[in-house]
């Protein structure tokens, strides 16, 4: 009973949650204002008329709870699927996430496993107050055991879920929320997943490779789109699942064009794309015809928003930075 | 079984819902002028509070957690404190900021998305609004610390919401002022919502006071709608944490308002408990005592209004006319010095066509 | 105010510390059968503490927790729990472990730093001991979530130290099983020291029972050098616990021993303090109960004392003998199946020469 | 009045905590156990004798606190000293220090100051329980406003722990504990501090640039004899600053040898080497002869001790990888 709609990243959101809870009655959601309200930006909204008041629960607040309960219920053979309002909020879930989610199945040798998804939605460029506007994806990235997976469109945020939820290991599940309610597609709610260690090539290209995730994905599209007026052809890749990383994809890719920009909206040092880099530093160096450059948000704090768009990457830095990459030859 | 139904945690109340009083007022505040002072500073509030939410209806700030009803809470919390203890507030305490001295101006930079509003001129020492509820709690606890060894007869004031107290850090904060004795008073402003959470579903606890129990530090209620009340007990309390007898205070209140600019609550609540609530206005109670007993009239009412108006207007006005903040500020306040690393990032910011 | 010391915590005992009763036994531990298999389970877990501080003398297991002085309170969860039961426990609570069919050599394989120790057969869905504090508390929460989710008569058992109580994810967990009226039962096993810091250092609580208060549910003390106490006050938790009351037990005993092998508790307790502890040694007081009471006898002690370290003899041969697991089980039990990407780090490790 | 004495990183340590007590009062100490204890690795020793219950301070086992006191005391003008008893406990600390420490001074425009260090052991390498040999330096080194800082000698941990107590913002500083006790030098008591953002040459060399930090830099010393003893000069960096890094060094570095090894202990994806070859990878694209090779820790959980060797990187790994970079020309 596949229908096709046409959805937001939310709405693929709260798609894929209802097929999941419909599919499998192990999957539970909760977390803070998940039932009644829907959650704050309406991700889970309906769940609790449709599947009741065991399987949505609004938690008392208290992050560290939240994921030490998504513990426990994996554990015992639920699949929970635990919310984190905003990422700003997600670091008192660290030591449960570090120090037992990643771990239980390799701590047991395999006797108790940890099939739980944790989601949150990241990011800035909502013009949010302070502390709700947080990138720190490669925290969780640096995590042995568990998955990282940010989706940047509605099919993906839908496909992607599903995996994840199905996914017998720990999954970290960020939202890039300021692409919640910007673009549509139709999306088939077949229960199709997208599998979970794969980058996607958002777009062929031949003299650079752009790679980025989340949010800045849209901004290095339209990068792209500009290039390609002045016929720079990219190649697109989108990381959304940052952890286990593919990078066979993106080496693959330099190995064409010769030339990499990475995108993201954390701050640089020790940011994701980090790790994007020396990973072609060291498996694809001398397909590099150009040095590899990061457009990331500043070393700084996210600041308010006055200036948040002074923090954030945007179309024009990346282009500018695709520039310089493609002045070498 | 000890069980928290034995409990007698101690209510205080002075003023009732229709402004009558419910027992003699503490000497203190017995005085009309200084119940018209208190008076004053709760329909600044919640002046402040109304322009707030038609500045961001309008565009002109972000999204602003509304103090409608929590009046009492704030100014009577802010009337008992002196100016060299230090408030670490939640979000939504912007009554009691306002009463200590920080500019209206200021709290609307703030949540227009501007840092220099925490950087306000007035009590210094006072920490910015705490977003990462609960959070405060260890840092207050550290604070009271450090006047405890300097000696100091000072007290730091945590003040935040009832779905605070579900946190750990909360819990591990207010652990520490008992074990250490710290010159602390958590105040608890139980509004009866974490956004769409009620009351009863943070805690099987019958009453927030209660949880000082856990800590081996005092505990008790008042009605937080009743500013009397709270400016007594949070006043005894601060006494007696100056004396090294940490406490909590919870005061039972309403929000009144939305979560916040972006919330909708009647998704998740009923209007007549909306109303009802409404009868326990803490302005009107005031309002309502000041008439019946000391000689309040429409004349003042009016005078009043609009001397605060006046006040809000030229805030609005400072906080509209403020000159934007240059974007090297990004890198300005990360460090006291800007590590040499760090230099070609500023430069590249401000090298950049949107500096 | 509602302070700590109005409280009437309830504090129960049975044996005094000469082992003469101080009230009629509960009927369920009174027959001398029941309590022989209960001393016989402490007797035991003394052996396999000792047998495994020499291991570790003798470089063949690691750092270890020793449960000494805290045999009681081990073996009467232990004993008040049902096999459907599931347990969380710290790192101190071999002797609840092994009452629940944990194998002695397993624990020693964890201990002796190989992950095998906590893949065992016995209780499958217990979980393996929580070395970071107060941890397992919201996961414990978890689990009896789990089981009232599915309408299962299960009861999630937490064990945790003193210092245990002073952690945000304790007060957490706690405040979920009151709100949710979980089937949860924690027990605190209060053996007065956190490494070097002494109870009083960690909350200004007068007793640990009464953190329960703050969340709203049962909180009871128990002499927890007291089997026969332990096994009725957690067994009657329990039976509360799973009709939806959750509790707090705290257990009031002594840690004997160093914090760990690598501890030097002399640095920093006095040896009278420990003296005077050894005076309410739980395994003593059995055996003097029995003695008395039930015509225990030194030819019953002896065959006793020999038919355990027997036991804990093949254990430690089991122990000694296991094989060493293949290092690619780095690799083997990180996700259920390794995802390409680190396929190639496993194969680098096992092409290594240590492999 | 500066005396010389043969000491071991611990014992450096410890005469920094009470150089540093001794000359500005403001500075106190607390954690878990670093009163009567002297700390569990007796850092702290002999502190509560010399300077009193109300300078050193047993804190109750409660990390978030801890993180949370120092916040509250640094406000207040005093210069906190946090222990956290060992790495894997650190995580409870993080909300605090991502969300308040690191930036209470971009948050109120300077009104407001957190001049706090936050230290901890970390790494293993010596056989210790579950959860006591973390590494995950990089979370850390990722969150803008914090100084991260790592030394491997006596007479650095001297001079960084001084500097970093003297510093006015956050400082993050990592004791490599299974240095602790291994190597001794004479450290002149003389309270003069070490740079904060620089990196050591430890070794000039140059065929190739090895770059570590904590307990890894003695492997990689080791490595280099190894290498040396084959004619292979190498050129050893020590990042003993992670955060700011200094690139500078580690590029001109890369400069004069077109090759580059980089070496730690903590899981391989998202750790701070990867920063470092990033930088490179951006900044000195064109002077790299080779690709640019990590020796990391795997992208597992840390083994329980009997597979720790079987994790950490050793001299062998490195002089393997030395020795495939120094294949290409
Ligand atoms: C640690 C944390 N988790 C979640 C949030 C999102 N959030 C903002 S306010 C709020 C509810 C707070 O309720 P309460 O403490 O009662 O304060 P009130 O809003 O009623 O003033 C939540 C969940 C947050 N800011 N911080
Ligand atoms: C979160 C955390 N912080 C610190 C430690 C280090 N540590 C191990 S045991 C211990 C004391 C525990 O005391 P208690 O809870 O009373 O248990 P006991 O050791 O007495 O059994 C500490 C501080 C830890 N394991 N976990
Ligand atoms: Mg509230
Ligand atoms: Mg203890």
């Amino acid at each position: 009973m596949a229908t096709v709609a046409e959805v937001n990243l939310l709405g693929a959101v709260n798609l894929a949650l209802k097929r999941a809870m419909t599919e499998d009655e192990r999957v539970i959601v909760f977390g803070e204002d998940v039932g009644v309200d829907g959650g704050v930006f309406r991700a889970t909204d309906g769940l609790l008329q449709s599947f009741g008041p065991k399987r949505v629960l609004d938690t008392p607040l208290a992050e560290t709870l939240i994921a030490g309960l998504a513990v426990g219920l994996a554990a015992q053979g639920f699949r929970p699927v635990a919310e984190i309002q905003f990422m700003g909020f997600i670091y008192a879930t660290l030591d449960q996430m570090i120090n037992h989610a990643s771990r239980l199945r390799t701590r047991t040798r395999g006797r108790l496993t940890c099939p739980m998804v944790l989601r949150a939605p990241y990011g800035g460029g909502i013009h949010a107050p302070e502390h709700h506007s947080e990138s720190t994806e490669s925290l969780f990235a640096h995590v042995p055991g568990l998955r990282v997976v940010i989706p940047s469109t509605p099919a993906d945020a839908y496909g992607l879920l599903l995996s994840a939820i199905r996914d017998p290991d720990p999954v970290v599940f960020l939202e890039p929320k300021r692409l919640y309610r910007q673009v549509s597609e139709p999306v088939e709610d077949d229960g199709t997943g997208v599998p979970l260690d794969r980058c996607r090539v958002r777009r062929a290209g031949s003299d650079i490779t752009l790679v980025s995730w989340g949010a800045m994905m849209h901004e290095t599209l339209a990068a792209a789109d500009a290039l390609g007026a002045d016929g720079i052809s990219s190649e697109v890749i989108d990381v959304c699942t940052l952890k286990p990383l593919d990078t066979a994809t993106i080496l693959d890719s330099v190995s064409r064009t010769g030339r990499l920009v990475i995108v993201h909206e954390a701050a640089r040092t020790a940011g994701f794309g980090a790790e994007v880099a020396a990973s072609v530093a060291e498996a694809g160096l001398f397909d590099l015809k150009a040095p590899v450059l990061r457009v990331t948000g500043w070393d700084t704090v996210m600041p308010l928003p006055r200036h948040e768009s002074a923090y954030l990457p945007d179309a024009a830095r990346i282009v500018e930075a695709a520039r310089r990459v493609m002045a070498y030859d | 079984m000890a069980s928290a139904a034995d409990l007698d945690i101690h209510h205080t109340a002075y003023l009732g819902p229709d402004g009558e009083p419910l027992q003699a007022l503490p000497e203190s505040l017995s005085a009309p002028e200084s119940l018209v002072a208190l008076y004053r500073d709760m329909v600044f509030a919640r002046l402040f509070d109304t322009r707030a939410i038609a500045l961001q209806r309008t565009g002109r700030l972000g999204t602003y957690a509304s103090l409608l009803g929590q009046e009492a809470v704030g100014v009577g919390v802010g009337h008992a404190m002196r100016a060299e203890d230090v408030l670490l507030p939640s979000f939504r305490e912007h009554a009691v900021q306002l009463k200590r001295g920080v500019q209206a101006e200021e709290i609307y930079r703030y949540w227009g998305g501007d840092e220099r509003g925490s950087d306000f001129a007035g009590p210094k020492e006072d920490f910015p609004v705490c977003i990462t509820v609960g959070g405060h709690t260890p840092q207050a606890a550290g604070v009271a610390l450090a006047f405890k060894l300097r000696g100091e007869p000072r007290v730091a004031v945590c003040v935040m919401g009832d779905g605070a107290t579900s946190k750990g850090d909360f819990y591990e904060g207010l652990n520490a002022a008992g074990v250490w004795q710290l010159p602390f008073v958590c105040v608890v402003t139980n509004n009866q919502w974490a956004i769409s959470t009620p009351r009863r579903e943070q805690t099987a606890a019958e009453t927030l006071a209660q949880k000082a129990i856990a800590v081996g530090i005092e505990g008790e209620q008042v009605d937080g709608n009743d500013v009397v009340a709270v400016a007594a007990v949070v006043g005894s309390a601060l006494a007696q944490a100056r004396a090294g007898r940490p406490a909590l205070v919870e005061c039972l209140t309403y929000r009144l308002g939305d979560h916040t600019t972006v919330d909708d609550a009647s998704r998740y609540r009923e209007d007549a408990e909306v109303s009802a609530a409404w009868q326990r206005d803490p302005v009107a109670r005031l309002r309502l005592y000041l008439t019946n007993q000391a000689g309040w009239n429409k004349d003042r009412e009016q005078a009043l209004l609009a001397e605060c108006e006046q006040a809000i207007e030229r805030a609005v006005e400072a906080y509209l006319e403020t000159p934007p903040e240059p974007v090297g500020s990004l890198f300005d306040f990360l460090y006291e010095r800007l590590p040499e690393p760090l230099a070609a990032q500023r430069k590249a910011l401000l090298g950049g066509d949107r500096g």
